[in-house]
């Protein structure tokens, strides 16, 4: 097996460089990359376009990267719970793009499946649509969308192998395994790293084909966004 | 007029054995806590989870496993994991029987507006714009108008749509209504102790009024 | 959870009916629906058409259902392990429509997703490109394919739970999963069958909202079509 | 000239480091046997899994585990199984490095066919067509002539093609040849013993011999 282990974060990102279009896993703070998250906002990167579902929140996840003003543009489909966000964009420092959630995990599939556009009935009669192909099939009406791909995809995962296959855990998978896909260089981040051959073939969520870059990360904090408990 | 609980109270009523279901932000999230128990449904969560179950005791909350909300959330036995991909191939590919969502505006035709906007800044569209296009039966679960008083069933929806002609029932603090095929927001049933007049009064879209329209059997 | 359990095979395809299309999973002999098969050479069935990568060998597999001429139409990526197939082809008896292995998965994970139709680079320059729309994107051609769709997908899987949810092994896993997706009504059959909260949701491949029915079968014979082994 | 395992052992020396390589049916799945033991190289099975091991003993072969060919095979530390819509994804989006393919017939501009037919009937076309338009470095492995002599390096092929302008390299029985940018097969080595005047009878298509062309070094 081919081993792609690096020793940590800060190896890992080494080569992004500014403007880089990086894809961030997660789904608001769960399942996102802290590791190279925390290793990114010590490199003095600027004009990132960064991918991800949500935007963090002002103090974690992809708002350390927002904070340091890192990202000149953003492509999520919930960015509601981070007000620096709301701040840099109403100021016009920053550009979104909001995408359909559906629309844009379907489109980050086709990105590392290798299929350049695809039809999708969601967006029809919304602003999603505007600008955009609209054929009939089968009696009904879908939009063409195009396939996203990045520079590098940073993602996290439970436990990963030398080999860079990776299991994740619970809700935490989310959009990770797709972006692993999607990105030209993939680096993932790991609570447990074993030898290849220790993770159950059949269990496998993300085979290591799609990996480039491997380490195990420290401390993780997995922060919950909203502690909601029964009594 | 319902209370928030009262109208997912009203709303679980209506779930039907062997439901895939996915429940929206806000009064839709409230539903899974009413589902009679003797029905066999599945809750959807389109972070990546089919069986959510309920919020777990203070010592089981888990990181790793949270609702589209973003809260701490359970399995319950028979649940599966999946990706954000497979959760909307799921949804867009017409596996999900019903969604619940909130809203801040219905047209008497169906169409529905429910981004959230702040400073002029649409704040996200989540996962709604995949379930109104979807092949589920969709219920709408909101206050029938907005803090200032204006309706919000609408002859047509100002705020940019999610989705169109799609809504298939809407349940409001004040009574339940399902959308003609010719336009139109046919009153089913009203809250207890609200009036047709107040009915009349508050809903600014085309209301359509035919018979005896009972009054929900009042909670408790 | 919703329970999916049926009896038996029989009664699991008891209303398909003549003329009826249907996904059959499977790779070569790995992975087949043995069970459903058995079941459905019992019943008097005519102008199936069936969509399966391949064709079976003569006397195991789909062979069975040429055999009792029960097929009008196979949609295949290869059906050059079966004589009895050449035969009926031949003699003008059977239509067969070949599709290239990959955009076959693909149509049918199209399916099963709500994706109508989407753009691939495969069969560009070759006879499976004829009539179909031919566009660029980034420079390279793509042609259009459509999502392939069924009455019933009948795959097959090693352990499955009463809510529908199935665990493949091995290679056997192949097109089962994307053919659950894609039946109207899928039928799954499994070598073991559990209660509903014995297989860890975190291994479960195919999620139970797609399987409409399932049952546990006797007997798997799991015929191995080449045996090959090291000194 | 060089037999079926010899030209397989011949191909083994290109394989580079780190690569992930599909094989195809035939003279490709020998390949396997004389891959280097200090690569760290993957195979692909296009049925649903990374990291092919060696056939297995007699007493371990397993029907739910088989390559693209049907055989039964084992699995290597490392190996991961997945779906056919993966295994896919993974050839038509570019993961996969290298592919290495069989052929009956292959064109001086780089065209390939390498469908089987019988009766007048195309027995299949598997997963060829994903792989050839795939970016994966194609290589084929083939006789350099039909049993009747005719050459298998043409002008252009006679058969249904499967891919266009795809072709890197060739490796016959006679000879190696890549495919040149402007057309026409391009001689790199020549197998031990075999003139060029053999390989320039035995090609239908344009041939490219310039300056020295080295003989391969001899198979013990």
């Amino acid at each position: 097996m081919i081993n792609k282990v690096v020793a940590d974060a800060p190896e890992a990102i080494h080569d992004i460089t500014d403007g880089a279009v990086l894809l961030l896993g997660g789904f608001g703070l769960c399942g996102i990359p802290e590791a190279a998250i925390q290793a990114l906002i010590f490199r003095d990167l600027k004009q990132l376009t960064c991918i991800s579902n949500n935007a963090g929140v002002d103090d974690f996840g992809i708002g350390l990267l927002l904070k340091k003003r890192m990202i000149r543009k953003l492509i999520a489909s919930y960015v509601g719970e981070n007000a620096e966000f709301e701040k840099q964009f109403v100021a016009g420092d920053l550009e979104l793009e909001l995408i359909p959630q559906g629309t844009l995990a379907e489109r980050i599939r086709a990105g590392g499946a290798g299929i350049p556009a695809f039809f999708t009935p969601t967006g029809i009669g919304s602003d999603v649509a505007k600008g955009k192909e609209i054929r009939e099939f089968d009696g009904r009406l879908f939009l063409l969308e195009r396939w996203i791909k990045a520079d590098f995809a940073l993602i996290k995962a439970w436990k990963g192998d030398t080999a860079g296959n990776l299991i994740y855990r619970g809700t935490a998978r989310n959009f990770n395994p797709l972006m692993a896909a999607a990105g030209k260089i993939t680096i993932a981040e790991v609570e447990e790293l074993v030898p290849a051959g220790e993770l159950d073939p059949n269990h496998i969520h993300t085979p290591g084909i799609y990996v480039q870059r491997i380490f195990q990360g420290e401390a993780y904090e997995k922060r919950i966004e909203n502690v909601t408990v029964s009594a | 007029m319902l209370s928030k609980t009262q109208i997912a109270r009203r709303i679980a009523k209506e779930i039907k054995n062997g439901q895939y279901i996915n429940l929206g932000i806000g009064i839709p999230t409230l539903v899974a806590n009413y589902i009679p128990d003797h029905l066999q449904v599945v809750l959807q969560s389109e972070n990546g989870l089919l069986g959510i179950g309920p919020f777990p005791k203070s010592a089981d909350t888990d990181p790793d496993l949270v609702n589209a909300g973003k809260e701490t959330i359970s399995m319950v036995k028979g649940s599966s994991l999946f990706d954000s991909a497979e959760a909307f191939a799921m949804i867009r590919g017409g596996h999900i029987d019903m969604a619940i969502l909130g809203a801040l505006e219905v047209s008497e035709n169906g169409d529905i507006s429910n981004w959230k906007i702040s400073s002029g800044l649409i704040k996200g569209v989540g996962g709604a714009l995949d379930l109104v296009a979807s092949e589920a039966r969709l219920f709408v679960a909101m206050h029938h108008c907005h803090k200032d008083g204006s309706s919000k069933l609408l002859k047509e929806c100002k705020l940019p749509l999610t989705g169109i002609k799609c809504v298939h029932k809407i349940f409001t603090d004040l009574g339940i209504f399902s959308i003609l095929p010719e336009g139109g927001f046919k009153l089913l049933e009203r809250a207890p102790g609200v009036t047709l007049d107040e009915i009349r009064d508050k809903t600014a879209g085309k209301l359509v009024i035919k018979g005896e329209i009972p009054e929900m059997e009042s909670f408790d």
